[in-house]
């Protein structure tokens, strides 16, 4: 165990997984000079250790991004494409859908495409309507996609590893807020297998289904209401696809009460596939409607006050749950 | 068929005794054009469905490229992928099974004709989004780069899709890289219904691979002997080492874009006249000026009919496949299913 | 009222809308000639009666359809853009939703961005993988868009004169397979308000939300029940976003039992939203758990058994709903 | 600042009895630099926040192009906007306001930096995708030609952008329909920590532009004089209907990418040795040789800080918006809302 930065975490899990295979390699624009202009420190030292062949700084051409990941990985290497954000992956929605997601089926299994697209998520203050999207929903929608959504420095490492490994297509959705954020990171390979949650916090009154910086901000809430006499069960997805149905309908049994909070939009969120099917599936054990809370159909603004209006912050989670326990 | 025909030039070079093996490419692309209508017979007679697109007229591209390619060497194809993959060395019948959708097709009936595929030979696939094989084979040039590998990459793109952005992206990023890449630009003059020149600016294809420092040539791509001599020099210089390179052949798509397109947006006698300038009775003209017996060359051309029909036979005998192959070759798809 | 095609419904949209104003127009691929390939006369003898100017045939660019429409709709003009498919307008999200969707909004509303872009769905026999997809779901996602989704050539005129009137993007999806499908169509000036659902069958005993082509399956599949005694409400939502909630919660107070019958992927799709929605809000009234019934999670197959196997029908549905009623 | 300057050229033909004009060129780009380092400063004392691209060094460019436009004319920017809003007439109170996100801001601050507009000047909007301004501006350009107004549509993008295919789709577009456009690279060298010329294969955006006939000028950006020359020139060829025009315009972003960049990537001395090139104090001599006095011109760029300095005092002043807004502009938010 060690603490460090989830950027770190994330550069050693690629570090490791490039030395123990040599056909992984990782391309995207200002790879290897990224120190310079943004904090994150996700790709430091790689190329001067892999050199600029498996390390490669691109053209500002997302397609090619995508498409050349995806035709680099059925032609046998392991390639991890870096977007830099789930904005810019817009851009290259075609290539992650219409190619990588289908070839395996659609050419009957003859190829698989074992690639990492890394498109990051998320809130930061001041970057507004098009830097702040956070649309896994998307992906989760889309046959043949595995969707990667980290909470924790060892979870992103851990991940991260798994993804490089897995042999389909794999969207690694890191949040912009966390890259800085510290945590212990267990040593050695360390790797977390995919669609496992995990429990962040037990509790008995109700459960909180959540993924990405959600859920740290979830564990944030319910360590609030604990103060109230509210013990909420927390449980990080960390994969939201696939969803660890398991984990989640043993919490909701116990609980009879689910609030799902989701930093995307909630209209059409991923929260809505998690509550559709435990209100579908679970009908009978719910002491309570299955409870979604998202941010408002609405870009994000710049201005600060109306920021706070559109983002969902730990408050307002402990808000709803607050109204679902009857106390608010 | 053809009744006046365009002449082909004279083989170039350490090619010119090449009568034999002419003669093995101009089996191939009897066996293209072969498939080709039955291919669109199985759309009329209901065996095959969705879109099909023939490559009737354009085999001499297919061939005479792919003629220059090793079995290891890779291409990436488009919509109109049948005559590539043919080239490439698929089997016809195991593609024949895959546009009737049976067991034993390429794609074990999943892909069609629109996704035909053959891994085994180096064809990773037909594809229905135009200009996606560009990034996709740019990035299959670049594993090869990385592992070290002996072997090149091919892309198939069309006239029309060199006005999409991806398009140009490709090119940059494999000159940038250094890559081994062959694109052939296929320009049959058509982009579904539209004439592609009236939206097409400058000098066309070939202008534009050069702006990015590529060396691009342009052939006449009905005919063989060109295409054989131009991309062979091309591959030569990529197998050198001297990065990515275009080549541009004008052709001239004989059939409907799909199946049942009608051709209504083409001139009256446009069609019939260009028949003139068809590619297989170009190349058997020349064969049968440089030695090879009219028997032979009529005994080829029964042969791929004969080798294409058995081929539909065994296509209408295969079984159709296990309904529950719909959930295999996936990763998680999710519940419930029903049926 | 006349008896008319889908296609030629829209068709005749078009027209009385470019005749009544004079900054509406037209771009896509094949526009001008698309008589001579495909079997849609949705643009038939427009650019004869309009002029090349505003009926624009363009270079395959999808990137340029959708961000021209968008420049085009800011600097005063109605853009109507043909993506042709949905699968094709992947190649264009970014446009659409970083551009198109948040113009008003990040600007503080000193632009509209009055356009509509069509993006065709659904399955078609043997188009597969690339070219049977259903995805409103994404666009329900994006604050600023207004999906419309309609099922009778009646719905294809009057709401895609509404979509050319409204002054936000719209995302006009009409099913493939509806378009040579005949419907009596009011004649005259026909505007379907958008947002209103209606009521294609009325029934007490369960009530299917459907949309697009599905609703007419759904209205096939209860037409069916009630032979066996099972009588069903159908709603056609007509506009996915936004959704009458009035009509929706109406006919589920009444009937206490929904089930949600979609075309496209269940996981994710529309129906999730809807599911989320009436499992929250009407929990009380209900009499059975909402159900969904949506495609697997797999790619279209090409060949006929294993499409079968993954596209909806209305068997699939009528088996659905006798389930729903204890009737399997 | 500058100790040894580049010299600007003479201005040619008819501009050149124009050092008035210059003058107030001038003062605009001292308006510009002002602006641009009280930016930074906002985002240093945290009343801006976000990313803040900061175009010092690039002012000749923004003011000699915008210069030669109307009122009427419309731009699309990229993320690098401040500088083209300015040059087109946006009020710099209004913007400061935007980018402290506070009431009167250009778009209620809704928008900041990143998205600076100001539709009343026919400034499009500062864009956070590049390229996209590309395509939109393509289709102000054919709303342009479709109403037959008389006005024209001006696109900046930087060096790097012109590696990403919506740019060579637009450059086709443009051409294919003859549109009012005129397209204006900022070549600064970087693509945030990038050297650009690495990742770009070939002659360079012009040559691009000219494999779509599009007539590409290159100069000096650092030149007032030349950039005011070549601008002049090619929206009169618009004008004249001569269809889209390309400007291909050298400079340099003598800041870092962002307001949190620490230029890791520079080599020793460069943003130093380049500053000897920056376009104010080029132009400020050139005035100086051709009769403004001293004073005027000291008095220009003292009046520029004034009026920033107003501007931010004001933005400080101004309130914080009703955080009801976040729910306006918008066609329809969903529910529930928080809050
Ligand atoms: C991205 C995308 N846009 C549009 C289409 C529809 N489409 C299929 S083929 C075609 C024309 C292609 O023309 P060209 O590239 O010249 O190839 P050809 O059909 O002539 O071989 C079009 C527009 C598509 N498949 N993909
Ligand atoms: C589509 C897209 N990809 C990536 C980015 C991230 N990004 C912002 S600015 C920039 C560099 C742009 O370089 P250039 O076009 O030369 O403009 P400059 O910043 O030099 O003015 C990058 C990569 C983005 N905003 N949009
Ligand atoms: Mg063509
Ligand atoms: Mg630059």
């Amino acid at each position: 165990m060690a603490e460090m930065m989830f950027s770190d975490a994330v550069r050693d899990a690629l570090a490791e997984e490039m030395r123990r295979d040599r056909t992984v390699w990782c391309l995207g624009e200002d790879l290897t000079t990224a120190g310079g202009s943004t904090s994150a420190s996700q790709y430091d030292g790689l190329v001067e250790e892999f050199g600029a062949k498996r390390v490669v700084n691109t053209p500002i051409s997302e397609n090619t991004i995508m498409g050349a990941a995806v035709g680099a990985a059925v032609a046998g290497t392991r390639p991890v494409a870096d977007l830099r954000s789930c904005d810019f992956g817009m851009c290259a929605a075609d290539e992650l859908v219409n190619q990588a997601a289908k070839i395996r089926y659609m050419f009957g299994g003859q190829a698989r495409v074992p690639l990492v697209v890394r498109q990051a998520i998320g809130v930061r203050r001041g970057l507004a309507a098009q830097h702040c999207q956070s649309n896994e929903a998307w992906w989760v929608h889309v046959p043949g996609l595995v969707v990667i959504t980290p909470a924790t420095a060892a979870d992103g490492k851990g991940l991260l590893k798994a993804a490089i490994r897995c042999d389909d297509p794999v969207v690694f959705m890191e949040h912009k807020e966390l890259w800085g954020a510290k945590g212990e990171v267990p040593s050695g390979d360390h790797v977390v297998p995919i669609g496992k949650a995990s429990v962040l916090r037990k509790g008995k009154d109700l459960t909180m289904v959540a993924w990405s910086k959600m859920a740290l901000d979830a564990k944030a809430a319910a360590d609030e209401l604990a103060k109230s006499g509210i013990d909420v069960e927390v449980i990080d997805l960390r994969t939201v696809w696939p969803w660890d149905k398991e984990a989640v309908f043993a919490s909701v049994r116990k609980t009879g009460r689910v609030l799902i909070p989701q930093e995307a939009v909630q209209t059409g969120g991923f929260g809505a596939e998690l509550a559709a099917t435990i209100a579908e599936e679970l009908h009978d054990v719910l002491k309570a409607p299955v409870k979604r809370l998202g941010a408002p159909r609405t870009p994000m603004p710049y201005a600060k006050p109306l920021e706070d209006m559109v983002r969902i912050t730990p408050a307002h989670v402990a808000a709803a749950a607050k109204a679902m326990m009857g106390k608010a | 068929m053809a009744t006046k025909k365009a002449k082909s030039a004279a083989p170039a070079g350490d090619r010119a005794n090449a009568p034999q093996r002419i003669l093995g490419m101009f089996k191939t692309m009897c066996l293209i054009r072969e498939f080709e209508e039955a291919a669109h017979q199985s759309y009329v007679d209901g065996f095959s469905a969705g879109s099909i697109h023939q490559s009737i007229g354009q085999e001499a591209v297919a061939v005479g490229v792919c003629t220059n390619m090793r079995p290891t060497d890779m291409i990436h194809s488009n919509h109109r992928g049948h005559g590539h993959a043919i080239a490439k060395g698929a089997d016809v019948t195991a593609m024949m099974k895959e546009l009737f959708g049976r067991v034993g097709g390429t794609s074990g009936g999943k892909g069609g004709s629109m996704h035909i595929a053959d891994f085994s030979v180096g064809m990773l696939g037909a594809n229905g989004i135009l200009a996606d094989g560009v990034t996709m084979g740019v990035g299959a040039a670049q594993a090869v780069s990385i592992k070290g590998e002996d072997r090149i990459v091919g892309v198939f793109v069309g006239d029309g899709t060199t006005n999409r952005g991806p398009f140009y992206e490709g090119l940059n990023w494999a000159k940038v890289y250094h890559l081994p890449l062959l694109i052939i630009c296929e320009d049959n003059g058509y982009a579904s219904s539209t004439v592609t020149k009236v939206i097409t600016a400058g000098g066309g294809p070939a202008v534009r691979a050069r702006a990015f420092d590529i060396p691009a040539v342009t052939v006449d791509g009905n005919d063989l002997l060109a295409v054989d001599q131009a991309a062979g020099e091309l591959i030569a210089k990529i197998r050198n080492g001297e990065g990515p390179q275009f080549l541009h052949a004008l052709t001239y798509r004989n059939k409907g874009h799909i199946s049942r397109d009608q051709l209504k947006y083409r001139a009256p006698g446009e069609t019939e006249e260009k028949w003139k300038t068809e590619p297989i009775g170009r190349i058997e003209s020349w064969l049968a000026e440089n030695g090879i017996p009219a028997a032979e060359l009529s005994g080829a051309r029964a042969e791929a009919k004969a080798r294409i029909a058995a081929a539909w036979e065994a296509a209408k005998a295969a079984p159709h496949p296990d309904p529950k192959n719909a959930f295999t070759d996936i990763q998680d798809n999710g519940a419930p299913h029903h049926g």
